[in-house]
């Protein structure tokens, strides 16, 4: 047991504090001050602006090899990394459905081509990925989809409608699970598919999320030929067929250590008690203090988790528990937020933009009803 | 010892719901996110004036109806129900008992912003210790990008002078007591309504090969919903009967009524949008015109904390 | 609509609360200034000595005819009764399970002569009944009682064992369901039997609730021969092999409006406010103003319930609600004392010991589970 | 940076966990609950005397092993998984460190009561500014009953006098901090034993012909319960670190560990009893053993309210 960094590693946070601090500031004032939104068209660019410059400094993808652009960093690094960025006030990844939830079944599945072609491309921003799991009757029920993918010759025809796909408008691919053998149920007879949006066919229409801005979009396919290399190493992910499993490891990751990090909430943490000493009662700035301990709990139990895997541990079923814990979480530190800034808070502001992006936290990644169930079946053993 | 509407309450309420259902759809309710300052549309509000809704609490020698906030506060209970927009509560509640029906009437007592400040015809400004009353077309006014874009808010600057309605602190207390009333019933009608669309998708959205409604997590979070409406609707309407008999527990009574339809609504409208999930969450469903009124309005007039603490006060 | 008492009600009240101050006063002054829990063997005793005083006033049992014991109270003044009951600080009433559980059944199914010959004894604690609901498989699951009773010349021959039984060993009778038809399942071929707990064959054994308290019984029967004239007016309550819809009338009763009413929840919320006052920070000030305002909704919901009961409505299925408030209160309101006592809370007194009382509320009368069910699918018509 | 037990801090855990498996069965805690005061059975506590428990904290120039809080804190978690009834917390992680292996120690420190009190050789007690260590034997104790029995509380006259220990604020704040991370330590141990006890009635019991575990609510009940102990655990393990390495954190860690311990176990306990039904609301089943020791050291070395004070005083 130390709970200390290493020199090594407190160079690295000082190396990116001091990156982050520097580049942020002038990624800000290039864009105005304060750049809009990453969910709307304009901040969108603005962005994906910061995306490259990430890439360039070598800070987008810091534990990924550097053959495809990383810098090899461990998971501690990248803790101390993602602690960092959100301290510095970096700006939320538009890239991170690509980097967390593909990006994991790529190294995993993924032919050396695959991984060659695409991974250096999405950290750079180049490509940019959105996912394509729901659709309109498949949501918590993820094995009940629909849409379609025909084997014809050199290729595929997609027929059928994703949807929830974030900054879907945005983006140039997609990512997903088609029905391939059309007697197939469930989860058998699907592929992963790797989808250019630019396909003749797709059709893609931005809608407007809960704050308005046009975060979500639907992805409507009829009749789209999908040329077995309209994406460099092929546009299966794994086996034909195999895709359920392919989604699930992503699904995994999608819930486990990666998708949001303990520093994010540590950063809004610091400001909610900062909120809280400035204007609170006794009785709100203890429940700030509440909100700021599982916070650092949250810190603390990844310190643990990580421990584990760098030991060989591979992530369980608890990565149910960090997602419910994280998306509890976010919603407390905002609610206490708005109860101090009471009438005002009806205002347009960061805090009432992050409480309504909190609320989202509950139903994205699999509903906390069904990683309650998870927890109570795969944890604690409880019958099905 | 009587809970019940009388027949002649009842008939003011459901005359009021027969007009929300036709002329406040959801799309009406879009239509005053989108219509620019100043250019609420008034079909219903002219309605609601014909009913006599506005002038409910004027007494009838100064032409009003000269009935009292137990009639008012069911109307306002549907009110909620559709999302009205305008600012009835300010109008009928608030400022009809002090300056009579004087048209659309906005005001600051209520919280941070004037709700519908362009598109009232008068301001009730509270300035210090005094109301005053403002003629709105000869005011500058501020838009405030708000959460609920229908609560079109605004702002004046501090400076603004005009003719005092009344200084007496008593007469102001009255006023703000009267909105909190006036907001908590809207809460109740905004809870009913985020429920009852809650219930209609749970059981007909199918996950797993069932109404997602089956499921005990569903079932469990919506009697929470129902529970938290159940006890917190007496509460309002005994509000409503110690503000119109001037009782001595009237303050107390309020606060109470606007700390639990603020804390109920809260909790319907976070059970709403989570067993509704991702559709929820989208500005193309109607849930949210109801989720943000909510979030409005339970921090106006005084949040749960403001009078939750104003019960323990009372209670000494 | 009228939130106003009648002067008679104002009467009635003012006679309740003189009698019930005088008097229960002179009652704890002959047990030693403060009598003995209720379920204990020496308190049980002290309270039947109330229960005969409260009978011998007139105040037994209001709400029943004058015939049996009562004296024809409205529902109104039944409510005002229970709030001075409260407010004077009077005792639990040992006889509850009887007045509240089986007397409403008795009323509804009972005949002349089983109405005439159990309910004023039982009003007058002359007899003291128990119920027999609960068997160690039979918990929320009431219909799979196994306890089984064989018809006989002249009589009925029980066996099986009732667990859970409030207060059984303190009691005379018990009410129970048997299973008559041994081919039957679930709730058919059930009999609502009324049992002299004197009968040979019958074992009852205390046991030891949370608090210590020996509030519960076991009862076995061992070939007990139950003599149809054991009770006056027949052992049967209702048809034979119709005993499960009698004891649902109960069931309904006890869920109701009936067995907690909001007096008793007042007058512990207004302790709680003085205790509040006197050693609460603004925080725990505030907690505890709105458990006293979820004290008083429930009565304004009681009150609204009554209006319509009183212009005719059945009782439904929000007495499913009723009973999750008042018992997710009454943990409210010993939670927020045992926090403003912090570290005193582990001495054994009325707020330790009324917080473990609390804690069986969502378990006793159907948990809060089934509660939340039946609410769920009878009230808002979710599917089953 | 490594968030692990070492192999020596394990051996020394499962050597507790062990001895506490063979002599600390529910068994022996009722034992402790019918015991006459001041006859407390020792027969487990010279096994951890045995073991250095008792002096693990203690310098091995005065005899002791000279470990630190790190190899103390998952033995207390042991102790707490069998409610262990002696004043360990009290002895080997308060008094230790101050005054050396002088016998079984009872302590004013903690709360309204003192566990123990005449089951010691030694009390240490504060006294105004200052911390007294006086022999049990010479001091008239009063009994007080106790919701949990095996706490076996008593209670001192308020002008008892005797030899300083210290009458450093320091050294007593540090006594508080240890006492605060032990308890935290309990609470954990406390709250797994609860929810072991729980999954598997749930496993077993059927009802309506399935297992209680199967359905959703309880599914959801025991989930929460394992949350809050995912989360409160490390907070605790840190704790133990910083105080053994004298962090300028440790106050706040130490509060922050006994505050979430605090909620967990409490947490954990409702939905314990919960999931039980009646089968927990009883003296015959052993639950109430540990929910009633989890409600005593909740409250024991401040509350919850106190310790997140604490944390948002240092957060400034």
């Amino acid at each position: 047991m130390d709970l200390t960094w290493s020199a090594e590693e407190d160079e690295f946070r000082a190396e990116a504090r001091e990156w982050l601090e520097t580049n942020v500031a002038a990624w800000r004032a290039d864009h105005g001050g304060e750049p809009t939104s990453g969910d709307t068209r304009d901040g969108f660019a603005h962005h994906l602006d910061w995306e490259r410059r990430l890439f360039d400094g070598g800070w987008a993808v810091v534990s990924w090899p550097e053959e495809h652009g990383g810098r090899g960093a461990s998971l501690w690094e990248w803790l101390i990394f993602e602690e960092e960025y959100y301290r510095a006030g970096c700006p939320p990844r538009v890239t991170q459905n690509g980097i967390f939830l593909l990006a994991p079944s790529i190294f995993e599945f993924g032919s050396a081509a695959q991984q060659n072609g695409i991974l250096r491309r999405m950290a750079a921003a180049d490509d940019l990925w959105c996912q394509g799991w729901s659709e309109p009757n498949a949501g918590s029920d993820l094995a009940s989809v629909t849409s379609r993918a025909e084997r014809v010759e050199g290729g595929w025809v997609l027929n059928g409608q994703k949807t929830w796909t974030t900054r879907g408008a945005f983006c140039t691919h997609l990512f997903g699970l088609f029905r391939t053998d059309p007697s197939s149920e469930r989860h058998r007879g699907l592929t992963y598919l790797l989808v250019p949006l630019a396909t003749e066919g797709v059709t893609v229409r931005g809608f407007g999320r809960l704050d308005g801005d046009e975060g979500f979009a639907e992805v409507f396919f009829e009749d789209a030929f999908l040329a077995d290399d309209a994406v460099t190493g092929g546009v299966v992910l794994g086996e034909p067929e195999g895709g359920w499993s392919v989604a699930m490891a992503t699904a995994g990751s999608e819930r486990g250590l990666t998708l949001r990090s303990p520093g994010r909430f540590l950063a809004t943490a610091a400001k909610l008690v900062a909120l809280a000493q400035e204007r609170g009662d006794d009785g709100l700035r203890r429940r700030a203090a509440t909100a700021w301990m599982h916070a650092d709990a949250y810190q603390q139990q990844t310190l643990m988790t990580v421990t584990k895997l760098a030991t060989g541990a591979k992530p369980g079923a608890e990565a149910s528990l960090t997602k419910l814990w994280w998306s509890e979480l976010d919603i407390e530190l905002h609610q206490i937020a708005l109860d101090l800034l009471g009438a005002e808070a009806e205002v347009e502001g960061p805090w009432s933009k992050g409480w309504q992006f909190s609320l989202s936290g509950p139903i994205y990644a699999g509903t906390n009803e069904i990683q309650r169930n998870i927890a109570a079946e795969r944890l604690l053993g409880l019958p099905r | 010892m009587n809970f019940a509407l009388s027949d002649d309450q009842i008939a003011f309420r459901d005359a009021a719901r027969e007009l929300f259902a036709k002329e406040m759809t959801p799309a009406a309710v879009r239509a005053a996110w989108d219509a620019p300052a100043g250019e609420l549309d008034r079909g219903v509000w002219n309605s609601l004036d014909a009913m006599g809704v506005l002038s409910l609490l004027v007494p009838e020698a100064d032409g009003g109806l000269g009935l009292d906030e137990t009639f008012l506060v069911p109307v306002l209970e549907e009110a909620g129900r559709v999302a009205l927009p305008h600012p009835l509560v300010e109008t009928a509640m608030v400022a009809a008992p002090m300056v009579g029906a004087v048209g659309v009437v906005a005001t600051n007592l209520g919280g941070a912003v004037i709700p519908c400040a362009c598109d009232a015809d008068q301001l009730l400004l509270r300035r210090g210790p005094s109301l005053l009353l403002l003629e709105r077309a000869a005011l500058e006014i501020v838009s405030v990008d708000t959460v609920d874009g229908a609560r079109r808010g605004g702002r004046l600057p501090d400076d603004v002078t005009g003719p005092v309605v009344t200084a007496k602190h008593a007469d102001i207390e009255a006023a703000l007591e009267r909105g909190a009333l006036g907001t908590a019933a809207m809460l109740i009608g905004l809870a009913q309504t985020m429920l009852d669309m809650t219930v209609a998708y749970v059981t007909e959205r199918k996950q797993f090969g069932v109404a997602i409604g089956s499921f005990q997590a569903v079932k469990h979070h919506l009697a929470d919903a129902r529970l938290a409406l159940e006890f917190a609707r007496p509460a309002v309407l005994r509000a409503a009967w110690s503000v119109a008999h001037d009782e001595p527990t009237r303050s107390r009574d309020v606060s109470m009524a606007k700390a639990m339809a603020s804390d109920a609504a809260e909790l319907v409208g976070r059970k709403a949008l989570q067993c509704h999930g991702a559709i929820g969450y989208t500005v193309e469903y109607d849930l949210h015109l109801f989720l943000k009124r909510t979030w409005a309005l339970s921090r106006s007039w005084g949040d749960s904390a403001h009078h939750t603490d104003n019960v323990a006060a009372l209670l000494v």
